[in-house]
């Protein structure tokens, strides 16, 4: 198994890798913002901040902020030229309406029906869905870029126990260990990352795999 | 038709138990002055309808602290813990709502609508007690208006018939809560004269503001 | 009895004094249009035209006409200092949403009951309701200026017999012979042109009329 | 990713049957450049969705009268004899729509909405065979959403990347539609660098547009 470091830097490479040319991404706090930046050359990609614009940059230098410009999770931020700004409901027609091509977020859970749980925990942390909810059922490809596990417990279930974020949304799943469809015949095992064992992922997973007979190895 | 208050004076449209909007997206793009206003004058029992609850020391977090505030309705509580801290110990109700259904929420009472028919939430806690309205075959959830009697607008150019214009980030719910309320009071970081603004690129039209107050220094 | 050209202007000046500071209206073709040259003076008032404009002014020279500014007619228009232009969707969240004060239309028929038609004459004419339904379902208060018959026939009745264009909205019904205000008890006759008699109106009407006990004679 | 294509090659996208959008209010802000190109290639049995049919030789109120038009959803045809002579001889289908409710209808699909819950036309010819709702003691009428193959948008300023900047009142319908298509073509009456429409003053983001025509001389 890779450590902490090189297995979120595989994620991010290994999720930039399915974004094609002229999609519109929006890309959850954390690690999926890493994305970004590993978007291979030649692919022009329009990141989609939900607090209302898109053309998202990247972060900018100390003393170059701009009090009136922050991304989604509120922090400054900048704009590719060609970028534009918006109010909240634009933002969630671009989103719920289908114009996002592809959403990256974490998850605290992920079943095989392709459920989805990140947005709360009874009785621990209610932060609140924000705009995941929409994300998850608007966007045209739903990818979850997580750790395979959270320390050592499942992640990856065969239901959800927490409650969802949106029923049967998931397409993809992107770990540390591996890539994950989300079919209708249940999760299909694409990918191992390098240093990993088929015998770990199968450990890690809380659901049954269906093995790919084209399964190969991460590659980014 | 003159607009123009100063903070004092709008305050006094301000009164316990209402139900108040405010723009601002974590703080960036809230009428910081009037919260603080409303802060010093100790307004009780608010019904807060914003995007999220800030942090603890800005935009409408600091009304949260203050324990000014008896329901939020919000779509993220996440930066500012003492609104978690409040929720969990019953002194504070929080109505979580998904961000664009929010938006909706709040454009369907401006615009004359008697709900919104989203897919999102579907499956979720947040359909919990909501009718579902099947529509050619698909499920919606039918989610009802926003309104509230104050709405209270950051506006970054405001000219001086109230028309505004948003820089960047800041515009986020403003121009929505500005068409959903009975009393709408945006204060301006810059003002300038008529016609200064484009009519093209006016983001609010006057016809929807009030109150015009200056942000404090 | 007034001439039609003294008619017309009765209408319009008077529909102009229900008018309050800092209004916004919305003015129909035709005859309504004329309301705007009879505003009073110190009264402020901000037109809208419902194919997306506030500040809607006086018609451009001849020459200086602007290609891309037309009112709700298709007529080239003028936009007033501190006009404001957007999208259709909110010109009808302006009128349909209740920021409307008074919208001013002609009508084919107008009943007790406040139900108006004014959109079509099934197998003759059917021009469609454009922005006419939602302006009077929104508006806050709905004023119908025409004249009191079509050629001596009725067009305030006990009950339309064209199609709606909405039922129970119309609030006052100015004409060039009466103000009638639609109570819930009916129509109540308030206020009766100069040179028109009582007996006059009662017979141009084809509907009961309450008889205000401060009967006026129109003033404007 | 480059936008830009001649008349020609766009009109390879328009095909006989297609349900298409126009911008455009009494043809103010329609494209005209296109609907030329569509009466000269004399594409058939359009289903065409436009506030109203313009005048005969005006914007979408030429392809009323070359007998393009199988089945119109618009607002008002008083403006087009043509409209009203192929609708009573039954040789063209009408569906009136109130105006709002049919921006309404567009944004719902853009948007990604089940419908749209509106208190316009109850008690009217318009309710006929339509689902109406009661919320919270008030009757609305469920409206549907309206999708089309193809949107065609007036521009008046396009920068390269495909952001469009609306002049005065061309605005009206273009904004929506441009949401609620699959394919949807700007004819740029004026086209500009990237960066030279301030990305506050974008009204149709770039993401929107699939295609840029220049508008002809």
């Amino acid at each position: 198994m890779l450590d902490k470091e090189r297995g979120r830097v595989l994620i991010a490479k290994r999720v930039a890798k399915e974004l094609k040319d002229g999609d519109v991404v929006n890309l959850g706090i954390g690690l999926p913002t890493e994305v970004a930046n590993y978007i291979p050359e030649g692919i022009e990609v329009t990141f989609q901040s939900e607090n209302g614009f898109i053309g998202l940059g990247p972060a900018p230098k100390e003393g170059e902020e701009d009090k009136d410009l922050v991304n989604a999770g509120g922090k400054y931020s900048s704009i590719l030229p060609g970028g534009a700004c918006f109010d909240s409901s634009m933002s969630f027609t671009i989103i719920r309406g289908g114009h996002v091509d592809a959403t990256v977020l974490g998850a605290l859970q992920v079943d095989e029906k392709g459920n989805l749980a990140n947005w709360m925990i009874p009785g621990k942390m209610v932060p609140g869905m924000g705009g995941a909810m929409d994300l998850v059922v608007g966007a045209k490809k739903v990818i979850v870029a997580m750790e395979h596990t959270a320390k050592g417990s499942h992640k990856i279930l065969k239901e959800c126990t927490l409650p969802l974020t949106a029923a049967n949304q998931v397409d993809l799943i992107v770990t540390d260990m591996a890539v994950i469809e989300v079919t209708k015949d249940g999760l299909l095992l694409k990918e191992i990352a390098p240093e990993t064992t088929l015998e770990e992922v199968k450990e890690a997973t809380g659901a049954e795999l269906i093995i790919d007979s084209n399964l190969k190895t991460m590659e980014v | 038709m003159n607009k123009f208050r100063t903070v004092d004076e709008v305050l006094d449209l301000i009164k316990d138990g209402q139900t108040i909007m405010f723009g601002g997206f974590l703080g960036n793009g809230t009428a910081e002055s009037i919260v603080d206003a409303i802060v010093k004058k100790g307004v009780k029992d608010i019904t807060l309808i914003c995007n999220d609850t800030a942090f603890p020391d800005r935009g409408v977090g600091k009304l949260i602290v203050n324990k000014q505030v008896k329901k939020a309705i919000v779509s993220h509580i996440g930066t500012n813990p003492e609104t978690g801290r409040q929720m969990n110990s019953g002194e504070l109700e929080v109505e979580l709502v998904p961000q664009g259904t929010l938006a909706e929420r709040v454009r369907a009472a401006g615009a004359g609508l008697g709900g919104v028919l989203t897919p999102t939430g579907l499956g979720t806690v947040v359909a919990e007690g909501k009718e579902i309205i099947e529509i050619d075959g698909k499920q919606y959830l039918l989610e009802k208006p926003l309104k509230a009697d104050i709405a209270i607008v950051f506006g970054s150019v405001v000219d001086k018939k109230g028309n505004i214009w948003y820089n960047k980030t800041t515009r986020n719910f403003n121009p929505l809560i500005a068409t959903a309320a009975d009393v709408v009071i945006v204060e301006a970081e810059k003002l300038v004269e008529v016609g200064e603004i484009e009519p093209e690129n006016v983001m609010t039209p006057h016809i929807f503001v009030d109150y015009i107050v200056r942000r404090a220094e």
